[in-house]
């Protein structure tokens, strides 16, 4: 509704500024401390505004953004369900707020307490024996993942093992995550079922292999029916098993990542666990571990003396072996604090519920849309949490892609699933509509997939033209990749 | 069911729509075996919104307030309550990462506003979207300056031990993995600052960058200038760490050197501009660098453009850098990073303007230096070096520092950080005080430690 | 300047669009000597919002959490989170009333769903957007019984001594002024309650209306058929005035009577539905009607209609009967209400919906059950009346009512409300519980008690 | 950018509920003490809808408003000003919001010591003797007032005055309250130049008289000229000077209604003082008095025991001649501390500074309004903190009235100014720019007028069609008042 496409810069006045949010002014006098040389010689061009102006600008800039608050959101892989405001309102309490990382332990117990706790749930919830919430995202949890691994290979003096297995339909952060730990990246393709090609996993297995990361559910939408045969050819060629967590939405309370073999996991707690993504982050990648892995978790964890009923920090001096810290404090604290909340909320029942509405609410969504027409990337299989469809006849035949019909559902009011990802299927959506929505949502969905189907068939401008109800249209992106303006120049 | 809206019609009417008899059956697909079954036994039972609530309060309770002059850092200051009331609306706290342009606009738009923030107040030219804390991407850096450097053959970046330490563990815990080397640099135990002098011992070696931290960890202000010149001078490459807040005041790490050369790559701590303490997070890293280097870059990037129409728009850019097109070859594995926390940021910053910014570190300062004069006029304590401080200064004391820090904490005064672990200063403590304490604050610090000496 | 965002350029720009040489000059028009120059100088100088709020943080501090257990009018209860989070947003909190139904379509759509949420709770047909709070409401009520009773030409009201006091006193407070009499009803010493026989000697005499409370003061249950079926047999309306947490679960006023003909006005106080207590206020009152009283009724009410091309809308109505068309023909002076209240309040009875609602009624009986049952257990301490209860109920002690409030008010327990003031009752006291309390907290009391009764 | 426009009510599903907000259900057993005749037969039809679809609803329903957090919001008489962001945070302090109304001194001291400084400050700025905070709105401290000028009455035995007098300019909440105080209402005409017509008022005083209420600067946007007459007048005849304060932004600091001869006085602190609207409240009144109304001040209030430094409550036990409490407890407690916020952040240069700039940006308006043709209702007067234009020509000339620019202005994302107040002024809006929008908003503002200006000229239909952006073009009112549809029934 609003007409707002300043930038704040242009709203700065020189002298304005929201007055009230600053103390007055110090003398230069109570500057003198500080050598002239090392003094800023102009001020920096920061906005001089005032403080309804700034409530102003950013609050009708946030109504350009599509979010869960006000849309269905089935972006796969993401799983974008509800933010409960209670953690929200929890996490902000001023005594979590207020607290320095640093305060000593005498002054952290609440905090702590609440720590201690998450980690339990999440090892009972996983299968792990040990679990560290210090990776601030999933691709932290993966680093500190895999750098576990290379803790373990290292300190066993195996050092031939420079290779981490990686299935074809990946999420990018785990190769580039292997990279980081100074890993070689072998790619293990998947087959036509959208389970992992066996026979050449077994090949690729050798000395060589430090490991082997996957998700299951895969990031295909479907449970790797053959985890325990993959997890026997990686343990017996000496590697170790990793499980990227950002589908533990999909068997939360059904299967557990420890039960299927996996040494190491990571979750994203942004994702399973409800917390907000704040358009960007920030997120929390906590890791659970086998036992043989439990030496090298990342530091701070949170420790209970049993006896005095005191909690503790468990850092670097008293687990000399951990792979150390991701961070300078304790990760995203927030961010876990508003997972514990969700955990407790939920409770036992509550996690299994998870794992079964959202596959059930994916199934379904699969079925209906498959019966107005659209290409399941794997007909014969069940969905998990989220399924994939493929528009490749579609852009074959009407020229009208992937990338239209997202940008057309965003007419409909409706945020576009995840488009070609993964990359092995042609014109793909990833679906996943999470256990929070209701099924008249999902319906509303599939009405407006339909009506766009039609369009592409009957009207296919519509749709390659769309977005028509956006604050832009669509948005030219190879200007903005060559003329490269990142920062406002007046 | 807590979060889950279907009814039982819902339920039926969806296996209908599937063909399925029951949810169980949608499991079929995965091994009998191994299903979870009573292995969750041991979780609580779940409680409604009023009982979590009232339980986590009760947690917060316990570790309320108490008067804090830690710093080491992550600095307390006033945050405009609009700050997080317009952070946490709907619209920015439940969106994800901008994928669909067209749709994001408005987070798109405030964070290359950010950028923008960001890249002026470190004299930079560009600026990434926030990598996750100043720690970490300190590491991001190290691994860029040697992508970046392209003189350099060299695995190695020379490292103050004036730095952080928490930024140089982290760091290390991360590009060790990659085998590099994080070399020492000595500071003078009189001045508390890294010298030229120091470096000398390195002259003429390939090292691919020098890491200069301004402030340094004992609050003691740098000589950047010869610092990044002297790097300048041995083909490294300048990573600058620094104080955001203090950037009001002081010479941006972009005109460092003495021809105002500046640094190559600038990271830092995003919590002071706007974000709670916390316990810790989440805050955010900000990092900028020169536009040559703009493609080794890590973490998200933000481009104006235009639409089909010619309308002003903002996208997501420079992709081909990040791991979801480049995978194993991208600069970094980021990916979610500290939107809400960078978000937050740019509503602070716009609300302080450069005179609120430079009214808040000229407090902070002038309170340091306060609290230091009152913290000296006690027997045996005094200041432990003689460079001149920011708003974090090395006092040391007549008693074992960690001694004195507990007691003093038993009166609910948390009266900074021992530099006995990480120095071995047995009786040297850092304190920092920033807007948020008044005279009266100070007096109760000085009068505490008074007592606990006595 | 806080708040005000002028430069010294804009002043000046403006100044000479204006032709003026100064501000000062702008109020030429004002007679010199009325100036108030320097009679401000008693007000303190102004502070910036880090010190105000640090300031009202330790006030508030000052009266934090003690467990209490007063009612009276004013219940705690759980709120969502939700419920404040939705209703402080900008939209919401920074608009004004709707005049301009185009752009406040919002806020007209949820006084609609409001009025329709209060119109089921009560079962009447329609409802007003909110009046000032339950006992100004009741003002509103009785000042509108006179105007709706065609049949009566009384200026009385007949009003049971087991109302609220507060309720009285604020009622009688503002309709004395228009020779407007509350006549009072006994209630029975025994039950607790209002009966009949009370109203015998009423019979045949011209009254406007009769008020029934359910529950009244004392928590106890009224028997709302027979007094409802009395007052329409003697020709006066009825009045109810209802806890709509305890609609949930009881006889809602519009089916009241043998017959269910029901009440003819309802009002309340709506601030157990999601409202915070918040030390009185703001809460809000709700306001019923039978359809045919609608032109009576006091406050805005919002009609469903449709736009120029027959799209659903929503828009203020039935103006007629406001202050703002009427004047001094108007139905009340009432023009701001307690918008932002009735917001919260329409987000909170969606979050509950009729079984969450039953849910926390239930508990509220059973809890006060549970915590009149623990202390009764104790020496000397028994109900004050044989009435059923709802959620409040009167207690009987061997001492001094006042004296034993405050020593439980030392241990930080609020032990509820003493009725030896309003009621004579010198040993008696009124205690509510909620949802909101543990049976941890019910025996925390009942200890505290039993210390002090020692 | 929602399409939202269904009611929770449709969105509604038997059994359907936000789980996590209510207990679990109670047994009947343990309901029954409650006799079945009192039990609700059926269930209240209220919506059963699951967290995340309230959240969405309202959520989505909020964007369809205007907001001073979004526009420019000129309403005249509202003082649509910024609502500071810091007030609401610190009134919302768990303290003061778990503070039952009824707890004892003992347990609110902290409140009671905010109530006793906001009194004092208000009793300064207005140059008053006395202050009661009670009153919840402007209208029900013009109760409060009115029945405290009866009261005085009354206590000296002064029978005969049965009239309040009342400038015919007066806002509706006036003539209504003099009603609802037992007064009858006799109308005073206001002359060409916006000056209460002072021969007429004289005649109409006599022992008659029990008071005069008035608005200063009045509703037509200029500062009344002859107060000091006007109040000899009304004195003379034994009356009571009553000050409706909604229009004290334009004065404060610069001129006290206690130094004007005022007797009595309420404040709008919903506008003066900033607190918010809320979409139509809530607000808060507070009175001050003089010194010959002081006894009669509406309770409690907030007293400070000078020796001990103990705060109490002043209540009618202690004060029986007040007029006793206006609503159960406190008055809108919320909105005192929201007040008291921003009387301590401004303080005495701040409030000075609200008169002086308010009263600057309205000049500046109505000039270059005059300037691109406006036509002002007083051009020969200053504008006080507002002004009134009128469209009588044009809509003599166009067609096109005051009403249709109003809905035009929302096209171009500007709240519309009050309109057709006060009524002796046709076809008007009376615009209130306030203190604290920038030269910026107004230049804004005023480019819209220019343009609609050229519209209702050239073609004037856009702009009586008007609104063309809005969620819904303009209302039937009409089918509203006749078609009565006040409860959604399906
Ligand atoms: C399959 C998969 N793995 C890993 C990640 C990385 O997690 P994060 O974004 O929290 O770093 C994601 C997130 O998008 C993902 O979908
Ligand atoms: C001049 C005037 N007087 C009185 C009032 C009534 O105040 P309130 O709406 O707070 O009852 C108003 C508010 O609109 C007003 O503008």
């Amino acid at each position: 509704m609003s007409n707002e496409t300043t930038l704040i810069f242009q709203h700065s006045r020189p002298g304005r500024s929201a007055t009230a949010q600053a103390p007055k002014p110090v003398s230069e006098d109570q500057l003198s401390a500080i050598p002239a040389s090392l003094r800023r010689k102009n001020k920096p061009g920061l906005p001089e505004v005032g403080e309804l102006e700034v409530v102003r600008h950013y609050t009708n800039l946030s109504t350009k953004n599509f979010a869960i608050d006000k849309q269905f959101y089935p972006l796969g892989s993401c799983t974008m369900k509800y933010n409960p405001r209670g953690a929200n309102r929890a996490a902000m309490l001023p005594g979590f707020l207020n607290r320095h990382p640093l305060a000593p332990a005498s002054h952290s117990q609440g905090y702590l307490a609440c720590l201690y706790e998450l980690q339990n749930f999440l090892k009972e919830v996983t299968g792990m024996k040990g679990v560290s919430l210090a990776p601030m995202a999933g691709a932290q949890g993966e680093f500190a993942g895999v750098a576990m691994i290379r803790a373990y290979h290292e300190a066993r003096g195996d050092d031939g093992r420079t290779e981490i297995l990686i299935p074809e339909a990946a999420h990018g952060t785990n190769p580039a995550t292997a990279v980081m730990c100074g890993y070689k990246v072998r790619e293990v393709p998947v087959g036509k079922d959208g389970d992992v090609d066996l026979e050449a996993l077994k090949e690729a297995c050798g000395p060589q292999t430090a490991g082997l990361m996957m998700t299951n559910p895969s990031t295909c939408g479907v449970f790797e029916r053959q985890i325990e045969a993959i997890s026997k050819a990686v343990h017996d060629a000496g590697g170790l098993l990793y499980y990227d967590g950002a589908n533990l939405n999909a068997i939360l309370g059904k299967v557990r990542p420890g039960d299927m073999g996996f040494d190491v996991i990571h979750m994203n707690l942004h994702k399973t666990f409800a917390t907000p993504h704040g358009g960007g982050g920030p997120g929390a990648g906590p890791v659970g571990v086998s036992q043989r892995l439990l030496d090298y978790l990342p530091t701070p964890m949170a420790g209970l003396d049993e006896e005095s009923g005191d909690y503790h920090w468990i850092d670097t001096d008293t687990l000399p072996t951990s792979i150390g810290h991701l961070s300078a404090f304790m990760g995203n604290a927030g961010v876990l604090l508003r997972a514990y909340f969700y955990a407790m909320v939920l409770g036992r029942e509550g996690m299994i519920r998870v794992g079964e509405y959202s596959t059930l609410a994916a199934n379904y969504l699969l079925k209906r849309l498959e019966a107005i027409g659209c290409q399941a990337a794997y007909p014969d299989r069940r969905a998990s949490h989220e399924f994939i469809l493929t528009f490749a006849k579609l852009a074959k035949d009407q020229h009208v892609t992937a990338l239209d019909i997202a940008k057309r559902l965003l007419d409909y009011n409706q945020h576009a699933p995840t488009i070609y990802f993964p990359l092995l299927v042609p014109e793909c959506f990833l679906i996943e509509p999470t256990e929070t929505e209701t099924k008249e949502a999902m319906d509303d969905f599939i009405d407006a997939m339909a009506k766009i189907l039609e369009e592409a068939n009957t009207d296919p401008d519509t749709v390659t033209q769309a977005p028509f109800t956006q604050p832009v249209r669509r948005l030219d992106d190879v200007k903005a990749a060559k003329e490269l303006d990142l920062v406002w120049g007046e | 069911m807590p979060y889950i809206p279907h009814t039982e019609d819902d339920v039926q009417a969806m296996l209908a729509a599937i063909g399925a008899d029951s949810i169980e059956q949608l499991f079929d697909e995965i091994p009998a075996h191994l299903k979870a079954g009573h292995s969750l036994d041991a979780l609580p039972e779940g409680r409604g919104e009023m009982a979590v609530t009232r339980l986590m309060a009760e947690r917060a309770e316990q570790d309320r307030f108490a008067l804090s002059f830690i710093g080491g850092g992550a600095y307390a200051h006033h945050i405009p309550a609009a700050v997080w009331e317009i952070a946490t609306r709907g619209e920015y706290y439940t969106a994800y990462t901008p994928y669909q342009a067209e749709a994001s606009q408005g987070t798109l738009q405030v964070i290359y506003e950010y950028q923008t923030l960001i890249a002026r107040l470190t004299a930079m030219d560009v600026s990434n979207a926030s990598v996750y804390d100043g720690a970490s991407g300190l590491a991001e850096a190290v691994l860029m300056s040697l992508r970046a450097n392209r003189k350099s053959k060299s695995r190695k970046v020379l490292v103050p031990d004036a730095l952080n330490p928490r930024y140089r563990g982290a760091c290390d815990a991360i590009v060790r993995n990659q085998d590099v080397e994080l070399v020492s640099v000595p500071f003078c135990n009189d001045a508390g600052q890294t010298l030229v002098d120091g470096l000398k011992e390195h002259e003429g070696q390939d090292y691919a960058a020098l890491v200069i931290s301004q402030p340094n960890y004992f609050g003691s202000l740098e000589d950047v200038d010869a610092l990044t010149d002297w790097a300048h001078a041995n083909g490294q490459l300048v990573i600058a760490v620094v104080n955001p807040t203090s950037l009001a005041l002081l010479t941006p790490p972009g005109e460092w050197g003495a021809d105002g050369e500046g640094a190559d790559i600038v990271v830092g701590e995003g919590q002071p501009l706007g974000v709670p303490l916390s316990s810790g997070g989440p805050y955010f890293g900000f990092m900028a660098c020169k536009k040559k280097h703009v493609r080794q870059m890590p973490g998200r990037i933000i481009g104006r453009t235009v639409d089909m129409e010619g309308k002003q728009g903002f996208t997501l850019t420079l992709q081909a850098r990040e791991q979801h097109i480049r995978r194993s070859k991208a600069t970094s594995n980021i990916c979610t990073n500290q939107g809400l926390a960078m978000t937050a940021a740019t509503i602070y910053v716009s609300l302080l303007g450069p005179d609120g910014l430079a009214s808040v570190a000229g407090h902070c300062h002038a309170n340091t230096q306060k609290l230091a004069d009152k913290l000296c006029a006690l027997d045996g304590v005094e200041r432990a070096f003689s460079a001149p401080v920011f708003h974090e200064v090395a006092l040391t004391l007549p008693q074992d520092a960690d001694t004195v820090l507990a007691r003093l904490a038993e009166k609910d005064i948390l009266g900074g950080l021992s530099l006995a672990k990480d120095y071995s200063m047995k009786n040297a403590i850092l304190v920092n005080s920033t807007e948020v304490h008044t005279e009266g604050d100070l007096d109760l610090f000085a009068q505490a430690l008074k007592e606990v000496l006595a």
